[in-house]
């Protein structure tokens, strides 16, 4: 047992950190840092960048155009990338929709798709959620009705994430609606340009937009956008849900959120001196830390776990929970630190070409709007109250 | 000792109350918001609200901390964003001594107390007065000030003389709305009030206070009992929502409010809000006291609670409403804003804490 | 709305206080704030000094012997009595069956039984706890069967507090197995000296013997002793447990720990400077103070809202559970203040006569236990979890 | 980077618990504790324990803290009150460099560290070390001796120079069992163990190392991850227990495992120990580290998540068994008084917050 990186691991590490300095611009950078908004210019420059030097989908088996890393590997380089700037991947083709194509899907969808997100060309969105069905998937109602070489769907989805940008949707629609609930579910692609695809954005109370209500009213998807079998959609939603772990933790992400909170409370005083000398807050700081520190112990060891096989479920629930309680103490606490100066609302100043000059410091704008955003990340992909019934589940039967 | 609410104050909150549930329904609030502009103000005034705390010589009520915490709490309840508190609450509070040439008549102050880098110390003033004929001239700025932009007077801190921090040799100062050399950024916050920082360049101003830390550390209590029962009703009233959305709102078959993990949360929101209720009480009616030391203590600790309340209910209104509570479309997210932004006003929990300490 | 003491209640305070400083020698008050345990004859001597006053059922209707005291009266004596290391009183009787018994009980069973209580010659205790029914009353199992003259008693009773000095307890026996739960109880007053009862002691885990378990083993119990009317004992058990509410926040004893705690803090050191000058542990000091005002204010309230009809139950649920967190704070920093010193294990220390030489400080021996015993609080009495039902209970049907 | 187990390692867990598991249950324990004296120690030291770390020129295995965690775990599971901390953990770490004169061959020692008005601070140091022809003496007193009363040998830290709380000039020394003027007065804990108070007068002790801070600090270290892993296995235990007893009592007609609230406990207590399993580790890998620095912060950063979950998982046991959670005849109070002693020894919650921010 040694937490020393290997001369393998640390070579690594400096390949990640030359191409990260390479790729990302200082402005990128510093938007990451400062919690402005990444335009989708932003996200596709680094997801073509990594396509490109072939790090896009690490995960995937080699064959797919995986990387067979490690899960140090893939620690080292989240850790990287997101010390370096690089904005949040979209995950909806990478590790949710990509890995069910490949397990599950025909010879002929993969060849049609896969390109596509392996080169970063086709945007991809999630269409699980509904008004009525949050984190309880097996009541959607969206139905698809089989005429002749088409389905009709006919349903709403929400809080369906960057829908506004996306060209493909995956969706669980119920196509038998005699059966148990998750037995009726059935897997398909849907073009987003199809008429009767409507999407209404989502205001969230922090003033962005990120998620979407996507209305399908008769729209007609070609039986060869059915994933798997029919019915099947209940297993393939499972199995992409187990995958979601392995980026569950966000470890990466914390630590630059760790690093930027640091570095502002460097700057901000109390009573005269920098908030980093008063005890109470460099308390505060510290408790986040050792969260942090504990966190990256259990994804490394949930990782490790994952090379000799399947980990137990409710350590990736364990993830979840406590990662998301990590991002929201994060967010609240850079919101604290900047005291009254959380309280201007400009979002303006958080989107690119916004030249005038802000209320307070450069840093501040996107403070607030955080904390209130992360709230979400105990709400959505399975709320933390789903994980603890996940954990009791499965430790009060065993 | 006596702790029951007089008959008038009785009839105070009843009357805010009934005009609120009438005037100021989410729905409303929105679109004074879109508008930018309502009359609730003017109605608010109307009914007497700006004079609650003025002597009666002044043409006021003689009011005291306990009545202005009725008027709060039913504002917060309503999440009302017209300046009460950045006007009336502190510019009385401020003005006590004599308030009748700048507040009371319809006319709106904002104090305008706090600078960048004294995070939530008032005594943090950097901002000079300096001697000018008779009057003074103020050369500073001042930050997040609320109701900045609407006032007709500016109430303003500035050192006579001593050490940036000191707490002797600030005085309070009023300036009038269109003074030469004043220039305001306003801004909304977060939580739909209007603010801004104001620059000062040689602004001609009139001396209200000399030694004038007494006054703004009693003002700065009085407004922090006022916000702590703003906060009371705005807690209660999400609170409130939240258990109507468990009732209403069925998951795997059944409502929400059967899941007993569930309820519990919600028993934690409820015993919070009690709490919250109970020590802000006991800081109104301690808030107008010039036993410093207790009153300081009392006004603090009941900050403290607030705060922690506040992030309770807040968080936590959110979370058990789930994805709708994120959105701005509903009240929920619109009441943890305003919560979230009162433990940041007027000194944190944190803040609080120390001074109770002492 | 008034804070401040009127005159009449300063004069009360001052009059409490000077019975108590005449009463109440140095070496019992040093007993009491150390944590040092009090025997039968401490807490007999304070209630029947008590009891000479006429102070020792101020609850009670005037007619038998009650003070008719202001809520705030009760709060004074209360506050000044724990403050001058006044002993708990036994609250059985005076608390607990005393007032069910002017409720309920002909007028025979009062003149036989309100004198015992009220000049303290009689001991009582509870019993309503049974083995498999802890805070779930309504599943007892402790049978009454009516033979002429007699209910012939067969059960067994726990967690009786102090049965060792009892002289009588009242028991909720099962009087009809065929009704509804709750239906076929019926309260008994049981002279401990019949043949049949035995008392075993149960040892807690601090080393204490506060509670025990109570075996009837066929004993004969007079009808006379039936409380009020057979099959009714839900109702006084009710009515008992409401009346239970007026001491339950603890107030007057919490200060009294939070005084001492704060003396602790002054003499023991951490760095070589006061506990108190540690900013963690002044900030552990002044939240828990902070948590007391706020419970001091909420049980004033409650006491207040009491003159003008029934409270809200869900208020003294609340009470209880804040009253007993705030306690098990208190005892927990007491430990904590004094770090290494907690460890030894000198039960012999905490009894009276015992003048061998002590590990540690006078002041140590007890605080561990005290901790440890203190646990309990938040289970006995209907437990923590009892009262978030009975809170969710009320709002949810509001 | 390895986060596996050797073949080795795995053994020895294997091999210990199963010992554990047939001679220490709770109901084994019980007796041992009764009568004062058991085996169990002369067993341990059969299977090589005592041994683990020493080196193997030293007739040891060569181990590291990773192996005494693992050993440490399973004593925590089974609550043993051997003192294989106080004598062979302690021990070890703080003779690293000569073990064999005093330790590793069934000798037993005892570390004398920790002084009243100290609390947590191993160089607050007033007992005195004087030269004594080619010896010391030794003068003063310590208190919370773990071992106190069977040890071989004491290990001491006396001054030779500084002021009371300097690092610099503290020495570590060894006294033999019968040295004259060393009075023991032995107690038992509140957890079981044996402990006591040593007074020296003018004691004759051996000068084992000049300037002892570091090897002080580090031993610290290392002991804090025994106790730490210790914790660990007490925590699953008791968690455990606690499950099953969910799982078996009834209330109000079903059992209490099927509480939703009570059930999120459970669940917030398994989080908890899973939490301080991961961070333990990290503190044993690193607690024979020469980087003080990064040594100090892990274990104090994994003490911090310890104490947290040990007061968590300690308390929710007792409050989750009810009644017989308080009693003295079942296993749950004799874990949590345990649980609670951890967080109270070799530096508390706070004291290891405090070295982790430096």
């Amino acid at each position: 047992m040694d937490m020393n990186l290997s001369a393998e691991e640390l070579a690594f590490q400096q390949e990640v950190r030359s191409f990260c300095e390479a790729t990302i611009t200082p402005e990128l950078k510093s938007k990451s840092y400062n919690g402005k908004r990444h335009t989708k210019e932003d996200v596709l420059g680094w997801q073509r960048a990594l396509a490109s030097k072939g790090w896009l989908t690490p995960s995937w088996p080699v064959e797919h155009g995986g990387c067979d890393w490690t899960p140090f590997q893939h620690l080292i380089f989240e850790e990287e990338a997101y010390g370096a700037g690089a904005p949040r991947l979209v995950v909806f083709g990478i590790s949710m929709i990509g890995p069910v194509l490949i397990q599950f899907a025909s010879d002929e969808m993969k060849k049609e798709h896969l390109p596509g997100i392996q080169n970063s060309t086709v945007w991809w969105c999630q269409g699980f959620s509904e008004p009525g069905a949050g984190s309880d998937l097996a009541s959607l109602k969206t139905k698809a009705v089989r005429e002749g070489d088409h389905y009709i769907v006919n349903g709403q989805k929400t809080w369906t994430t960057m829908a506004q940008h996306a060209d493909w949707i995956f969706c669980l629609v119920k196509t038998d609606p005699d059966c148990k609930p998750q037995a009726g579910i059935t897997m398909l692609l849907i073009d987003m340009k199809s008429p009767g695809v409507e999407v209404r954005p989502i205001q969230t109370m922090d003033g962005g937009h990120e998620v979407n209500e996507v209305f399908l009213d008769n729209v007609k998807v070609p039986v060869e956008n059915l994933v798997g079998e029919e019915n099947k959609g209940w297993t393939y939603a499972k199995f992409l849900l187990g995958n979601e772990r392995k980026g569950i933790a966000e470890v990466g992400l914390s630590k630059r959120r760790l690093e930027h909170l640091k570095s502002l409370a460097k700057i901000e005083q109390a009573g005269g001196r920098p908030m980093t000398e008063d005890p109470d807050f460099a308390r505060r700081i510290a408790e986040v830390e050792i969260n942090l520190l504990t966190l990256e112990m259990m994804n490394l060891r949930l990782l490790n776990a994952m090379t000799s096989g399947s980990p137990p479920l409710e350590e990736a629930a364990m993830l979840k929970i406590k990662g998301t309680e990590i991002q929201q103490g994060l967010t609240e606490l850079t919101m604290a630190v900047l005291g009254p100066y959380s309280a201007p609302f400009q979002p303006a100043g958080l989107i690119e070409g916004w030249n005038e000059e802000l209320a307070g410091p450069e840093y501040a704008a996107g403070a607030a709007p955080a904390y209130f955003n992360m709230r979400k990340s105990s709400i959505y992909g399975g709320s933390n109250e789903v994980q603890r019934q996940i954990i009791a589940k499965t430790v009060l039967s065993a | 000792m006596d702790l029951n609410f007089t008959e008038e104050q009785n009839l105070l909150r009843e009357s805010l109350s009934r005009y609120l549930a009438d005037n100021y329904s989410f729905e409303h609030r929105k679109g004074y918001l879109e508008a930018g502009s309502s009359l609730v103000a003017q109605s608010l005034d109307e009914m007497g609200l700006n004079a609650l705390t003025l002597s009666e010589d002044d043409g006021g009520f003689g009011g005291n901390s306990v009545d202005t915490a009725i008027v709060m709490e039913e504002l917060g309840r309503a999440l009302v964003t017209e300046p009460y508190l950045g006007s009336t609450v502190i510019g009385t509070a401020l003005l006590a001594g004599k308030p009748g040439d700048v507040v009371g008549n319809g006319k709106s102050v904002a104090a305008a107390l706090t600078e960048m880098g004294g995070r939530y110390d008032l005594n943090h003033v950097a901002t000079k007065a300096s001697k000018n004929g008779d009057g003074y001239k103020i050369d500073g700025s001042k930050v997040m000030v609320l109701n900045a932009t609407d006032a007709d007077t500016v109430l303003v801190t500035a050192r006579l003389n001593g050490d940036l921090r000191d707490q002797a040799g600030i005085g309070l100062f009023a300036v009038t709305k269109d003074a030469e050399g004043m220039s305001t950024k306003g801004y909304v916050t977060q939580d739909g009030m209007q603010a801004g920082d104001v620059d000062f360049d040689g602004v001609e101003a009139a001396l209200l206070v000399e030694d004038a830390w007494p006054t703004i550390d009693k003002a700065f209590d009085q407004v922090n009992s006022a916000i702590c029962a703003e906060a009371v009703g705005a807690m209660e009233a999400v609170t409130k929502l939240t258990k109507e959305y468990l009732q209403t709102r069925q998951q795997f078959g059944r409502p929400l409010a059967t899941f007993q993990a569930l309820q519990f949360r919600l028993v934690d929101m409820m015993v919070a809000v009690t709490e919250a209720r109970a020590i802000s009480l006991k800081a109104s009616m301690l808030a107008d006291s010039n036993d410093v030391v207790e009153r300081n203590r009392t006004v603090s600790a009941a900050k403290v609670k607030v705060c922690e309340a506040a992030r309770l209910v807040g968080q936590d209104a959110i979370q058990l409403h789930g994805g709708i509570g994120m959105t701005n479309e509903y009240a929920a997210g619109h009441y943890f804003k305003r919560l979230t932004m009162i433990c940041q006003s007027f000194g944190d929990r944190d803040w609080h804490l120390k001074r109770f300490i002492g």
